[in-house]
């Protein structure tokens, strides 16, 4: 950081309302020119909301925003765009029916008289994308991408579109290791060309490894912004957002005599090539693996939500072929991606919990209101869901929030064996923990657990036993403890131990 | 010794049959039921001789007929694209019906006549749009309010106790009036069959090689992409409508140079007749997909059957026969589309 | 081939009289003629109408008795037609200045006639309450405007010239439409005391609606609150016309088998050369169209005409 | 503590969305009711507002079954077409054989019988629906449109495009023209009446109503809840092809008659009414008593221009003015609400 950094964006006591909840309250601080400046806080903190504001998504209720020197109070995207920021927003936002490359180009097309030209634009905007994913096709239609590849996408559409001020909102959600390093690369040489990127992200790893400068956001209000040379480690980033120290640590459970529950032979699908593992009862298990390594498709398998060949065997009786067998058979998911597969977006938290358990909240086919109430109060508490009533449309909530949403549906099934694909995907520190802690209750009373996760602190965290996955096969099992070796782990993973088989 | 493992699957036979169903079924079907219409009258007649379906006449009367919905199926298209729907074509088309003939039999002179009635569609267009777009009425009501209101309208502009404006009570429609639609200038077809013909042509040049085309597809399959990537949704919306409702009258424009009079309820049930030959085509209702050539065809489609079974079977066969044609079409379609994508 | 082919055009096959006559043309064309009769609906759409001339040549077809609602819009057609040579003639009403033959059917004379008769009718019976009228059917259409709408009203005026007309209501949608205005008009206007219902299933609806209301009664041939007219006379409203309890008391009696067959006999003329395919002003054939009343027609009358126009 | 709870009672006790929605469309209702009253002379009386569900029987009856299916994120196109072809089968399985005419003779069964039978007519075609949504994933809106066409066309073919009516038992005009309480009002209001309230507790007490709010807001999430998306939107399809069917046949009995154009139109009116009410056409979102009273709307608009004798082009007109206000209305509420 040698050059003199000027301003690139500053924000003065800006603040927004929604009914009920005041999401960033009276905010000040300054980015500047041309570094990676980080933004970090709790779920519900009001980051995605300063974000929507700066884009022109939100009007503030009061307070201003400069960029560049000048005053910036953009209606539309457009005009935000036009103002010099682009943004990658928290959730997915690309049209499946368009192809990669008109997408990528969706909103800056050059033209003339309407009719659409090529430009420099499409030209940087593929080499960015051949630069992070080379095996994404331009001419493919996007909704045969999958959800790590349409990130991808948007993040080579954000960083191609000449901004000088980059927003994204936790852009490696969804992505392996190998991409998040690929994404990396491109965000330095957008650093070294003097853009100014704005990354928020809940990978605290993420943050120090690349950030220049970071913002703490606390409850909607500023708590703090200064250089990341100056924060002394995790901890103290951690205390900042939540007032408190966490420490995730794996401690082994004692579960050697514990019987299979769930037995697994040959799965196969058209990604998975003949998986065959078991569960024990009380054990939580992780799957790990890189983006398209068949995690999903295993959880999926095992729900029956997919079609497969193979045996499932749960307590010992073939499971029936759709999700509604798994659950009898006292199987729940925690789906992969929570607004198209999880929640129900235009109905209450209330309506949400019960789902999956209609015994417990009706007689013959009536509903019970008061148990309905009930079970939705009591989850609200347990998983310190933030929201003003249990009335809340699960629109209304924050990402991370939404998550908790989704793990209460589940836990509410009051199933034997849990699959939880990517269960703390958006979610803060502070929450995580939270949710670890009632992953390992719930083992402690004997429940399984299979976690599916792209992040292997969080694998190394909570699991019992790893299964490691490499492009739909099993590789390699290996028991938790001081010993695994993250190198080795790594290096299966990535399609080393197969290399090395041969 | 490679680390990476090829990832290009060899397509098989069955898939790429599929997506040739799928890029081509409609061709097919047009195939089919021209077939079908030829042969059927066979024992009678011979291939070509009046009275068959192939004859150059029949053929002359049915695109004839035809200009209408095929002067709108493609504009139809193109708002579906977007996701929107416009129930209030068939009372635009007729309110531009009763406007040209008003005008026509007033003395107005054909290119003003014409110009003014374009207008006019411009307009009603227009005002669909901004009650979708600006009220943020869903599509759907906002045009059903429309179809009541231009139906209104149109009625309301035709005297009294008369049906429909025509020569009569010392005024007389100009000759040219019925020339537009009837008299053949190319091929034995008239100027309003062309004219669905350009329009349509220019269409399919709209939705491949303009912002425009590429918005709609954007806007419809994902409208909260497309507003956030930047683009004005609420522009493409409204222009959307107002192509719609310049077709609407063009069609209109069309029905009652054919008829060389001003009904106002010549374009009644209009709407769903283009709703079925742009479903038929294989337009997503849901929006994103669709293509206007396809629609295009869906029209010829449901126009030789509905006027080629006219002679063989009685008229009350037509209903059975266009929905089952209907519910045949879309679930080989989605059949086929689903074995190739899957 | 010998078998002569004959378009018979009929404005709407969903109305009785139209179904009973399209029937008919096909029996009768085939055994007086061998003739094959292929029956076009019109379906109540001009628009339909007109593209249907267009199949006459295009169908091959050696003549064609046509029902238009709009002779201009047909006219480019039927000159088509007659370049080809094909034998074109039309029903109920001239076409246009094309100087084909037309089979008239005289409409106007029984609506003008049961117009007179219900309002006398009424007079006779509350010579104080003064007549309020309505019309339910086709407010904006020329053809049954000219017909039925207009000849009643004048009908009704001749023996009762202060007599008040609400005007006609659009009853376009059937019977249920019919029912509902008849059910919301007199509820709000219970005045009214004469209803012409202009198509038999309207009437059907018309009925309904009364009864739900209390009304649509006589009292051993007195009129208690309406009288009704109708149009379509069938075996439905012969009950109803010729029960004394009842308030409907006339319909118009369209003969579906002589309209059918005098139709077909033009046509057959026309190829045969008996007639000319056109003349000017062109040639005009009547049939005639009967006042099917409880006061003036004798119930074994109607049973008779019912019997030779419907068969049995 | 105890202060705390009562912030929670009182948020929780907010109205919703639903109720919202609801409420103001019932007071749209009442709004333009007492403004026709003050136009249309004798408008304001009991006997009217009776006649405003008694004329409407039949397309409420149908918006039962369309709101569900629209909650449920499906379209039914097809109940028009289900009230021609139910009515067009029980005449013509009613009609005794051997009439004058193939119109006048039919297949002779008991009256019962034919009802039954006719209603299984109705259900064959909410099995296609079912059949191809679920099934086949075809959209509804297709679907149902071809079903529609479908039904329609083979009442067309029975009735030769026109309509049996001859040649009937006595007895088949019976259960259509049943007064109740010595009053005007008939059998098949009063069934309505009933379908709407045990809709009503259908739709906000059962787990059956839940499911299709679930469904409708999002089917894969639901799915993969466990929920039997297909089974429920089958049941879905033949409860309202059973309504259309009953509504097929009471009319049938009603006028002694099968016709082929009956209910013409009337699957836009349902879809009309129910999204007048405040349901949303994307799924997920609706009650069947803002469908009730958007009936209501439509029908105070047409009441009071026939009461005025309008001609046909003021009647469109009026009714597009009235429809704008009342969604307008809805949307201006809701967003103020919400702010
Ligand atoms: N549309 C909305 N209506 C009402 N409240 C909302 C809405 N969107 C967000 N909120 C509230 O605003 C607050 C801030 O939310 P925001 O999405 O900005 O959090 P975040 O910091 O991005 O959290 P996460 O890390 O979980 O994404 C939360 O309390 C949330 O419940
Ligand atoms: N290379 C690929 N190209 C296209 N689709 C893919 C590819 N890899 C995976 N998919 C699809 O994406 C979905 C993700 O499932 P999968 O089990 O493969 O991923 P995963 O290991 O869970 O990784 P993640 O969930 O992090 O994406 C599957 O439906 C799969 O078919
Ligand atoms: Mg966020
Ligand atoms: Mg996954």
């Amino acid at each position: 950081m040698t050059q003199q950094q000027s301003s690139a964006l500053s924000v003065e006591g800006l603040t927004k309302d929604y009914p009920g909840v005041r999401a960033v309250d009276n905010v000040s601080f300054t980015i500047k020119q041309g570094a990676i400046h980080c933004l970090v806080g709790e779920n519900g903190a009001g980051k995605s909301t300063l974000v929507k504001m700066l884009t022109g998504v939100l009007q503030p209720t009061s307070g201003s925003i400069t960029v560049a020197g000048r005053r910036h109070c953009p209606r539309n995207p457009q005009e935000a765009r036009d103002g010099g920021i682009a943004t990658l927003f928290q959730e997915l936002h690309v049209v499946d029916e368009l192809t990669v490359k008109e997408n990528l180009t969706l909103g800056m097309e050059a033209s003339r008289f309407g009719f659409l030209v090529n430009s420099k634009t499409d030209e940087v905007a593929i080499e960015t994308l051949a630069t992070i994913e080379p095996s994404i096709d331009p001419e493919a239609r996007v909704a045969s991408l999958s959800v790590a590849q349409k990130q991808i996408l948007e993040i080579s559409r954000a960083a191609s579109s000449g901004a000088s001020v980059i927003i994204m909102d936790e852009p490696t959600a969804a992505l392996s290791e190998r991409e998040v390093e690929r994404l990396f690369a491109v965000i330095r040489r957008l650093r070294d060309a003097n853009v100014t990127v704005v990354y928020i992200s809940h990978k605290l790893d993420e943050i120090f490894e690349l950030g220049d400068d970071v913002t703490v956001f606390r409850d909607g209000k500023h708590i703090v912004t200064k250089p990341l040379d100056e924060v002394d480690g995790r901890q103290q980033l951690i205390e900042l957002m939540i007032g408190r120290t966490v420490f995730q640590q794996y401690e082994p459970r004692d579960i050697a005599d514990a019987e299979p529950i769930l037995q697994v032979e040959h799965l196969k699908t058209s990604l998975l090539k003949d998986v065959s593992f078991h569960v024990n009862k009380g054990e939580v298990v992780g799957f790990y693996g890189l983006v398209g390594a068949g995690k999903t498709e295993i959880a999926r398998a095992i729900y029956g939500a997919d079609k497969f060949s193979g045996s499932v065997r749960f307590n010992g009786k073939e499971i029936g072929p759709t999700p509604h067998d798994a659950i009898a058979a006292g199987i729940a998911l925690v789906p992969e991606e929570r607004r198209t597969q999880g929640l129900f977006t235009n109905l209450t938290i209330r309506e949400n919990v019960p789902v999956m358990n209609l015994e417990k909240i009706s007689t013959t086919g009536m509903l019970s209101p008061s148990r309905e109430r009930q079970a939705a109060e009591h989850f609200v508490a347990q998983l310190g869901i933030a929201t003003s009533s249990i009335e809340k449309h699960t629109e209304k909530l924050s990402g991370g929030n939404q998550q908790k949403v989704v793990l209460a549906k589940c836990l509410f099934a009051e199933a034997d064996l849990l699959l939880l694909d990517e269960p703390t995907r958006g979610v803060d520190v502070g929450a995580k923990t939270e949710i670890y802690d009632v992953i390992k209750a719930l083992a402690n009373e004997g429940k399984s657990i299979c976690v599916f996760s792209t992040e292997l602190e969080e694998i190394l965290g909570i699991c019992d036993r790893i299964i490691l996955l490499y492009e739909g096969m099993l590789e390699e099992e290996l028991l938790n403890g001081e010993d695994v070796d993250i190198a080795h782990i790594l290096n299966v993973v990535t399609g080393g131990a197969e290399h090395k088989g041969q | 010794m490679s680390y990476s493992i090829s990832k290009t699957r060899h397509t098989p036979f069955s898939a790429r049959l599929g997506q040739f169903l799928r890029d081509y079924y409609i061709y097919l079907v047009l195939i089919l039921v021209v077939v079908l219409l030829s042969v059927a009258n066979l024992d009678r007649f011979d291939l070509f001789e009046r009275g068959n379906f192939l004859n150059p006449k029949n053929i002359v009367n049915i695109l004839r007929v035809s200009a209408p919905i095929l002067t709108l199926a493609g504009a139809f298209t193109l708002l579906m694209v977007s996701g929107h729907i416009d129930l209030s074509v068939g009372s635009a088309m007729s309110l531009a019906a009763v406007v040209y003939a008003s005008l026509a039999i007033n003395g107005v002179p054909f290119l003003m006549a014409f110009g003014l009635t374009v207008v006019v569609g411009v307009l009603l267009g227009a005002i669909n749009g901004l009650l979708v777009v600006k009220l943020k009425i869903t599509p759907v009501i906002a045009t059903l309010i429309t179809l009541s209101l231009y139906k209104g309208v149109a009625l309301l502009m035709v005297q009294d106790g008369v049906s429909a404006i025509k020569s009569g009570g010392g005024l007389k429609m100009p000759g040219w009036f019925n020339d537009y639609g009837r008299s053949g200038v190319l091929l034995n077809l008239p100027m309003a069959f062309w004219v669905a013909v350009l329009v349509t042509i220019a269409l399919i040049v709209v939705q491949n090689k303009t912002l425009l085309g590429k918005h709609a597809a954007a806007v419809g399959g994902n409208p909260t992409a497309a507003r956030l990537s930047g683009v004005s949704s609420n522009k493409i919306v409204i222009l959307l409508y107002v192509v719609v409702g310049v077709s609407a009258a063009l069609a209109g424009i069309a029905r009652s140079s054919f008829m060389s009079l001003g009904d106002p309820l010549s374009g009644d049930g209009m709407e769903l007749t283009a709703i079925l030959v742009v479903l038929l085509g294989g337009t997503a209702f849901s929006g994103g997909e669709g293509r206007v050539l396809r629609s295009f065809i869906g029209a010829l489609i449901i126009m030789a059957l509905t006027v080629g079974m006219l002679t063989l079977v009685p008229a009350y066969y037509q209903t059975l026969v266009v929905g089952t044609v209907l519910l045949i079409a879309a679930a080989s379609n989605h059949l086929v589309s689903r074995k190739g994508s899957k | 081939a010998d078998e002569k082919r004959i378009a018979f055009f009929v404005s709407d096959l969903s109305n009785v009289f139209h179904q009973a006559q399209a029937a008919e043309a096909q029996r009768y064309g085939k055994e007086e003629y061998g003739a094959e009769v292929v029956i076009f609906d019109g379906q109540a759409d001009s628009a339909v109408m007109t593209q249907n001339v267009d199949q006459v040549v295009a169908g091959g077809f050696d003549g064609a008795t046509l029902h238009i609602w709009d002779a201009e819009a047909a006219a480019p057609g039927v000159r088509e037609a007659l370049e080809e040579g094909v034998a074109m003639t039309s029903f109920f009403s001239p076409l246009g200045d094309t100087g084909i033959p037309v089979a008239r059917s005289d409409e106007a004379t029984v609506s003008f006639a049961m117009g007179a008769e219900m309002a006398t009718a009424w007079k006779t019976a509350h010579p104080d309450v003064p007549i309020v009228m309505v019309q339910l059917g086709w407010p904006n259409h020329t053809e049954v405007n000219s017909g039925r709408t207009k000849p009643f009203v004048e009908g009704v005026l001749s023996v009762a010239p202060d007599a008040e007309n609400l005007g006609a209501l659009d009853a376009s949608g059937g019977q249920e439409a019919a029912k509902q205005i008849v059910v919301d008009l007199l509820t709000q206007r219970p005045e009214v005391n004469l209803i012409y219902s202009e198509a038999s299933n309207l009437t059907v609806g018309t009925m309904a609606g009364l009864s739900q209301l209390g009304r649509g009664k006589f009292e051993n041939g007195e009129p208690l609150t309406e009288i009704v007219a109708s149009v379509d006379f069938d075996s439905v409203e012969f009950d109803q016309v010729y029960d004394p309890n009842s308030s409907l008391k006339v319909s118009m009696g369209l003969p579906p088998i002589e309209t059918a067959r005098g139709r077909v006999d033009l046509v057959m003329d026309v190829i045969n050369g008996k007639v000319d395919m056109t003349s000017d002003p062109a040639q005009e054939f009547f049939y005639k169209a009967y006042t099917i009343s409880f006061w003036t027609m004798p119930e074994e009358t109607a049973e008779a005409w019912l019997t030779s126009q419907f068969g049995g | 503590m105890s202060v705390q709870l009562k912030a929670k009672m009182a948020k929780g006790l907010k109205m919703s969305d639903e109720a919202f929605i609801t409420l103001l469309v019932v007071s749209a209702a009442v709004f333009i009711f007492l403004f026709a009253s003050l136009l249309v002379p004798n408008f304001f009386q009991f006997q009217n507002v009776v006649n405003l569900v008694t004329n409407n029987w039949a397309v409420i009856s149908l918006g039962v079954g369309v709101t569900f299916l629209l909650v449920s994120g499906n379209f039914d196109l097809s109940v028009g077409g289900i009230v021609a072809l139910s009515g067009v089968l029980a005449v013509w399985f009613a009609q005794a054989p051997g009439g004058a005419n193939a119109l006048a003779s039919g297949f002779g069964m008991p009256t019962w019988m034919a009802m039954l039978f006719a209603l299984f007519g109705a259900l064959a075609i909410g099995g296609l629906n079912a059949l191809f949504v679920v099934r086949f994933k075809i959209p509804s809106i297709i679907v149902t449109l071809g079903t529609m066409l479908v039904a329609r066309g083979i009442a067309q073919v029975i009735t030769h495009g026109s309509q049996r009516n001859t040649n009937l038992p006595d007895n088949f005009g019976f259960l259509g023209n049943i007064y109740l309480f010595g009053t005007s009002i008939k059998l098949p209001v009063v069934l309505m009446l009933v379908l709407v309230c045990v809709a009503v507790v259908i739709e906000k007490r059962t787990i059956f109503g839940r499911l299709t709010f679930w469904i409708g807001a999002n089917p894969v999430a639901a799915r993969l809840s466990g929920i039997k998306n297909a089974r429920h939107q089958t049941h879905l399809y033949l409860f309202s092809a059973a309504i259309a069917g009953m509504v097929g046949i009471l009319l049938a009995s009603e006028f002694k008659s099968g016709f082929s154009s009956r209910g013409m139109l009337m699957e836009f009116d349902a879809l009309v009414i129910a999204l007048l009410g405040g349901v949303a056409i994307a799924g997920g979102f609706g009650s069947v008593v803002g469908m009730f009273f958007g009936a209501l709307i439509l029908a105070t608009v047409t009441s009071a221009a026939t009461g005025l004798v309008l001609s046909p082009d003021w009647q469109y007109i009026l009714k597009a003015i009235a429809v704008f206000l009342a969604i307008v209305a809805q949307t201006w509420a809701l967003t103020l609400k919400n702010r």
